[in-house]
């Protein structure tokens, strides 16, 4: 089928149970449809799904009796899905990891990710410089490895400096959790200086509750991954939330991207693409802007 | 028998039983306190109430829906649906004015509800089937509808002036109540006349007793059970008119877990899960215990917040140890 | 009848030999209500004593003390001249004693065998022993005169059927005392005969028997000794030889009985128009066909065996159950088919026999349940005090004795719930009213009240169909009778020729050629 | 009475109710292959049935609990817990062999599953409490204790060796038939007799058919119904064993949701939420229901990936609705 030009590309992702999957299943449509237009003879199978155990059970559905041409996979975790990964590898299809590395980097040909552990030191490095001295508390995710990774990050950039956390809570990477967590932060302690949500969702809901509680000593509040509105808040000048760190799930266009010219140019796409995580600022926050994205 | 005449002339008595949870509830305020003064401090003791609103309406409608022996598993994913659909018509009508554009948002949220639980009740009572898998299904197809409304993403109220319009249903306040805990005060005592002053509220009872006896009494079961299930549409619905002013936006995982959160709530509030009774301010009463146990979690330091979770779950179960055993007594 | 069985009562033990179990200045109250003060009763071997008494006199209660479902207040339970405590109902089936419950307990998914056996089956290694247990539930049964199959679920049974395997559940083991609550009251006759033939039978074995029945020519016939109660009293036991039905009665209420049934008012003229015609009815499964009309002012009794399909007839055209009818005319109005809201609204009052499952709300209380139907109401919300009046009129109209005014209707005696439900049905204002074994474990004195309360019905013109296993009570109080058997309505008896005799031949179909 | 004579003899004949889960199998089968004929195709047809084994496992374990009028929502996040524990230990005791690890992690997986299940037992039937709030807070426990053992991480099995020791647990397979499967089928087997041929499973049946008459039946209820959550543990404790092998690690939201699932294949095959009936082989064909289900929306390209969800739930409820009708006639 090859020879002829025809090719199946799998996709394998999280179901949108956030705004980070839901943007990243948003992106992997709208590139399967782009390059299936582009490319007659390329068919992108979409498939999200709930859960890791879910997510091994579609790998093997989609490689039984069949094999796609590539598999581009975001592992819901990196090492419950190393082994149905290496399975379909087995098969000899080709195999492109997003975001979220397997625990035998062998397996994949081509890993395309955002850094976690840079996403963390990133906003780290900017509470030191902005605050110098201060408290902080921390809106986690869900207790994930990806969570653990930004948190470790996060604390490594304020090792040594004058920035303490001052408390840490779960807020399942949702702006309702945000809301509440904030809630009863702000009633727990007294003085705040500022926030790390680790998540544009959770810091959303972080910002209604301070905006409610009426409370001026909290300078700024930092999320993270580049949720459109944060954006063009950054982009306007909100005082509150005057930068994001980016985790774009664009990432998913590049790895799907780069797996069709791997198949169609026959050229050798191979490696690691390290997507740098970055500071968006005023400045740099219209190169990352999306008006018609969902996220 | 001169002993009867005398008992009955004596005053009916408050059930002992019915003031479990509220008792359950004090000993809650009380330990908040001890941890941390400031569990006690007049903000904080309204985010919480206020953020009990949601459970607290929507346990009011599972309220009904269980003490008439049912279930509905799909409450929380029917929130953020209707939540979803009522953002999209009010954005699309915010045209013809920010009043219309409410309007409509408030139509849609409490109609939706009831009709969804319109469809839940027709499918469970004309197809005779069992509530919670019935209301499990129409859980994941709820939740799936939202997050195909919102394609992945979330959904907001725009323009920013209609969410300004709408921000005081959840953060207002009138004569110093917040809005939520009027609305669901207010709800509480219209539920708890239904439930227990008519009627209507007593064939709920009664199917969740026997529904045998009460089809041999001529109680017309599956209309009164398919309303049970419209009510706790129409309350879901109010919920969702207080919760979108929150963040003025849905996604596809608003109102998770929910359904149990009401559920627990109703139980921990002393109707059993069994039906044959139903106590509406007790159910209130649990949603605020819920609130309280998730504030007073983090307010403390006691525990590492990788175990919040496991000392909620402890502190649930042992408060419905202490009220069974005031029960007993 | 059970005529034949009189010949038969074996001569009364000695009266020296230690009483086998006994009771000794028993006392016992819920709450704050004494229901049974100083109460002492002794049954020796091989004796069948009966214990009388009116509805909510404390005779269930006294035998739920005897047989470890309660514990008493005062006094104690003597085996064999000892005091003994008996903790549980296990306990006290360890020691020999079992109690038939008045109320039916059974678990309804679980079949005949499996319920006979349920606590104590029969193994085969670690296995149930299945083959055996159907083989000997099937023995036992067919000793009792009952012919359900082992496998059926019990929940399809009828409320006789039930009841016998009620009592077979009791007699699967050797016992040394065997109480029975009310165990006919469910019955037909020819489920008595062989009930009584059973307890014959255990007597001679040497069982003592403790025995409650508010049907006195039963008790009469019986019966060794009798002890009756009033108002949680011992008023009297003495032996039953010489004690006839009328002086039973006396003692029971207090003062003397004179006749059960009212005078039977003229039957209605044959031309008026039927308040209800029903044309070919049928009920798969159980009824084949039946086919009848009621005349208003007319009281129509149904009597068959257990079985007949009368409780099915009827249910099937109130739509309580499946069921098609060729015409159905209510009043001059042809109906398409009925539910039991409809019904509700073409004026016809059913009264179910099955009054735990299907009759009462037992953890409700007494008011609730006897407006459930059509609750009081003003501007849409509860009336509590044309509740409270509809309650009190019932209390008092009825005969409804409750220890406590917020009493709820599963505190109530047996016959208690019987007059509650009653009060319940007639409260709908029926003009047609179908009552299915209106007087199930209702003492003497208050039956005579509920004949007089349908004959007055009648009178004012309403309809009644009376479907009863009580001949008695057909007879007594039917203008006419309809005899049921497998399904079909086999017989139409009217004044003389209504007869228990007729009715028997009937409803066995034994003879029917010769009668 | 030759009509009571007539049901007497009537030869017991296979209810034809008990088939209708196996109807509603086949008929997904059928439309399966319709959609997609690669379902058919073996090495499908033995993936979807190898993955039904946890939720057929842990269904076995539920088909006892809900038969007696029980319910446990604690099973996903206990998997988890015991999976975590297991993992752990046995890569503590590696050291000294990899037999050992491995003896070490079975016993753990079982004997922790029916602890938990004992201990779920024990507060339901000693505390009196309704099983839906104490096993609603045995699942935050469990939850919250996984995330605290693999500190918010996720836990695997160490050195590789082990892995691959244990891989053909969930991956090997035996005369051609999955490993997985057999345990199933035989687990299947040994339940079915437990609940139909002995004493017990008797006694199981009567309390949850009633409860009251087990009680005067002398029937030791504390003790079965302990028993039946210990039977659930049990079988947590072996869908475990088949499940770490799979994945080789547990992370905090391993076994999200199978509570629900396996509480669905329950229903689905027949046994009823109310208790008082329970039907081994229903349940195990529940469970392919459900992964059959979830199979056929990944092979076809019919709904919008959004949608998926939705269409579960009506599938279910369809489903649901065919076995009901068969049931009528
Ligand atoms: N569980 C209970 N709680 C409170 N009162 C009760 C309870 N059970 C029975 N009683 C009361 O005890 C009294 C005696 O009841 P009992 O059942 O012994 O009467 P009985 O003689 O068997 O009557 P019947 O002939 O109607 O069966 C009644 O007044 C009844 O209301
Ligand atoms: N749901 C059912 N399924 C199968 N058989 C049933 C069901 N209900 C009742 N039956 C059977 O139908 C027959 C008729 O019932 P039933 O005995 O109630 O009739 P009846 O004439 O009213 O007698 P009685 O009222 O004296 O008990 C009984 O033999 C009973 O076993
Ligand atoms: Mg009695
Ligand atoms: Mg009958």
């Amino acid at each position: 089928r090859a020879q002829s030009g025809h090719y199946t590309i799998a996709v394998s992702l999280p179901t949108a149970d956030h705004g980070w999957t839901g943007g990243l299943l948003y992106d992997a449509k709208q590139e399967a449809a782009l390059l299936e237009h582009a490319y007659p003879g390329l068919t992108v199978i979409v498939k999200p799904s709930a859960s890791a155990a879910d997510q091994a059970s579609a790998l093997e559905d989609l490689t039984a009796g069949t094999k796609p041409d590539a598999l581009v996979v975001l592992p819901y975790d990196s090492s419950q899905l190393t082994g149905a990964v290496r399975r379909v590898k087995a098969k000899g299809v080709f195999i492109t990891v997003v975001d979220r590395g397997l625990t035998d980097p062998a397996i994949q040909d081509l890993y395309v990710a955002g850094d976690n552990p840079e996403f963390g030191r990133v906003a780290g490095k900017y509470f030191v410089q902005k605050l110098g001295h201060g408290d902080v508390v921390v809106m986690r995710g869900i207790p994930t490895v990806v969570d653990s990774q930004r948190v470790a990050g996060f604390q490594q950039a304020i090792a040594g400096s004058g920035v303490k956390i001052l408390d840490m809570q779960f807020a399942n990477w949702s702006r309702d959790e945000g809301f509440k967590v904030m809630q009863d932060f702000l009633a727990k302690h007294a003085h705040i200086d500022a926030v790390w949500a680790a998540d544009d969702d959770v810091a959303q809901g972080a910002l209604r509750a301070i905006a409610q509680a009426k409370r001026s000593d909290i300078r700024f509040v930092v999320g993270g991954a580049g949720m459109r509105e944060v954006i063009k808040g950054v982009m306007d000048g909100n005082a509150m939330m005057p930068v994001d760190v980016s985790y774009p799930p664009s990432m998913m266009k590049t790895a799907i991207d780069l797996t069709v010219a791997h198949l169609v140019s026959k050229a050798a796409v191979r490696g690691t693409f390290l997507l740098s995580t970055v500071l968006i600022t005023k400045d740099n926050a219209s190169e990352y802007y999306d008006p018609n994205s969902p996220f | 028998m001169s002993n009867a005449a005398a008992r009955a002339a004596r005053p009916r008595r408050i059930d002992p039983a019915s003031l479990a949870p509220f008792a359950a509830l004090a000993v809650l305020v009380l330990v908040g306190t001890l941890l941390n003064a400031r569990f006690l401090a007049p903000d904080n003791i309204a985010n919480v109430v206020t953020r009990a609103s949601f459970i607290a309406v929507i346990g009011i409608g599972a309220t009904f829906v269980i003490a008439a022996g049912g279930l509905d598993l799909s409450v929380g994913s029917m929130s953020a649906f209707i939540g979803g659909s009522a953002i999209l018509l009010s954005n699309a009508s915010a045209g013809h004015g920010l009043g219309t554009a409410l309007a409509v948002g408030g139509l849609v949220a409490i109609g939706g509800g009831a009709l969804c639980g319109l469809a839940n009740g027709l499918v469970i009572t004309v197809g005779r089937l069992e509530a919670f898998i019935v209301t499990l299904g129409s859980m994941g197809i709820f939740r799936a509808l939202t997050t195909y409304l919102a394609q992945g993403g979330s959904l907001s109220l725009t323009p920013d002036a209609l969410q300004d319009l709408v921000r005081p249903v959840y953060f207002g306040s009138v004569l110093g109540m917040p809005v939520p805990v009027l609305v669901f005060a207010l709800l509480g005592g219209v539920a708890w006349v239904v439930l227990n002053r008519t009627p209507f509220g007593r064939h709920v009872v009664a199917i969740g007793a026997n529904e045998e006896v009460a089809r041999y009494s001529s109680v017309a079961i599956g209309r009164v059970r398919t309303l049970t299930y419209v009510i706790q549409g129409g309350c879901v619905g109010i919920a969702t008119i207080l919760y979108v002013p929150r963040l003025s936006s849905v996604t596809p995982t608003s109102g998770l877990l929910w359904e149990l959160q009401a559920i627990t709530a109703v139980v921990i509030g002393g109707t059993s899960l069994r039906g044959g009774n139903g106590r509406i301010w007790g159910t209130i009463a649990g949603a605020l215990v819920l609130e309280s146990v998730a504030n007073i979690m983090v307010l403390s330091n006691l525990v590492s917040e990788y175990l919040i979770g496991a000392v909620q779950g402890a502190i649930i179960i042992v408060a419905m140890l202490v009220q069974r055993s005031l029960r007993r007594n | 009848m059970a005529s034949g069985l009189i010949g038969n009562r074996t001569p009364a033990p000695a009266a020296q030999a230690t009483p086998t179990l006994a009771a000794d200045a028993l006392g016992k109250s819920y709450g704050q209500v004494q229901v049974l003060s100083d109460v002492s009763l002794s049954v020796r071997a091989g004796e069948l004593c009966a214990v009388l008494g009116e509805n909510g006199a404390g005779k269930s209660t006294l035998m739920k003390l005897l047989s470890g479902h309660l514990q008493p207040d005062q006094g104690s339970v003597l085996l064999d001249g000892q005091p003994v405590r008996l903790a549980n109902p296990m306990q006290a089936e360890q020691l020999g004693i079992v109690l038939v419950h008045q109320e039916q307990l059974l678990a309804g998914e679980l079949t005949v065998a499996e319920n006979l056996f349920l606590g104590r089956e029969l193994r085969r290694g670690p296995f149930l022993d299945r083959a055996r247990m159907h083989a000997l539930a099937a023995e036992l049964l067919a000793s009792l005169g009952c012919r359900v199959a082992p496998d059926m679920p019990v929940g399809r049974l009828s409320i006789a059927e039930r009841q016998m395997v009620q009592i077979a559940r009791a007699l699967l083991v050797p016992r040394r005392v065997v109480i029975l609550d009310e165990p006919t009251a469910v019955l037909t006759p020819h489920e008595v005969d062989a009930l009584f033939a059973a307890l014959l039978s255990l007597k001679a074995a040497g069982v003592a028997l403790l025995y409650i029945s508010h049907r006195l020519a039963e008790v009469a016939m019986i019966a060794d000794s009798v002890t009756v109660l009033r108002d949680g009293r011992l008023v009297t036991s003495r032996p039953a030889a010489g004690l006839g039905e009328l002086e039973m009665a006396r003692l029971m209420v207090g003062r003397d009985m004179s006749t059960l049934f009212p005078p039977k008012a003229a039957p209605p003229p044959a031309s008026a128009s039927p308040a209800l015609q029903v044309t070919r009815a049928r009920v798969p499964g159980q009824v084949r066909e039946a086919s009848f009309s009621l005349r208003p002012a007319e009281i129509l009794g149904f009597g068959g065996l257990v079985g007949a399909g009368r409780t099915e007839l009827f249910e099937g055209l109130i739509g309580l159950r499946p069921a098609q009818v060729e015409q159905l005319v209510v009043h001059g109005r042809t109906l398409a088919h009925l539910s039991p809201r409809s019904a509700l609204r073409a004026g016809i009052g059913y009264l179910t026999e099955d009054r735990k499952g299907r009759g009462l709300l037992l953890r409700q209380p007494l008011a609730t349940n006897l407006t459930l139907v059509a609750p009081f109401q003003r501007f849409g919300l509860l009336d509590a005090a044309r509740e409270l009046a509809a309650m009190e009129q019932a209390r008092t109209g009825f005969d409804i004795r409750a220890g406590r005014r917020d009493a709820l209707a599963g505190q109530l005696s047996g016959g208690n719930q019987q007059k509650l439900m009653l009060a319940k049905t007639m409260l709908t204002g029926p003009r047609i009213l179908v009552i299915d074994e209106p007087t199930r474990g209702i003492d003497i004195g208050t039956k005579a009240q509920i004949y007089r309360f349908i004959a007055a019905l009648a009178a004012a013109g309403n309809a009644v169909v009376v479907i009863s296993s009580e001949m008695q009570e057909l007879i007594g109080l039917c203008h006419r009778v309809l005899v049921m058997r497998h399904g079909r309505v086999v017989a139409e008896l009217e004044g003389d020729d209504m007869t228990e005799d007729a009715i028997v031949v009937h409803a066995t179909g034994v003879g029917e050629r010769a009668a």
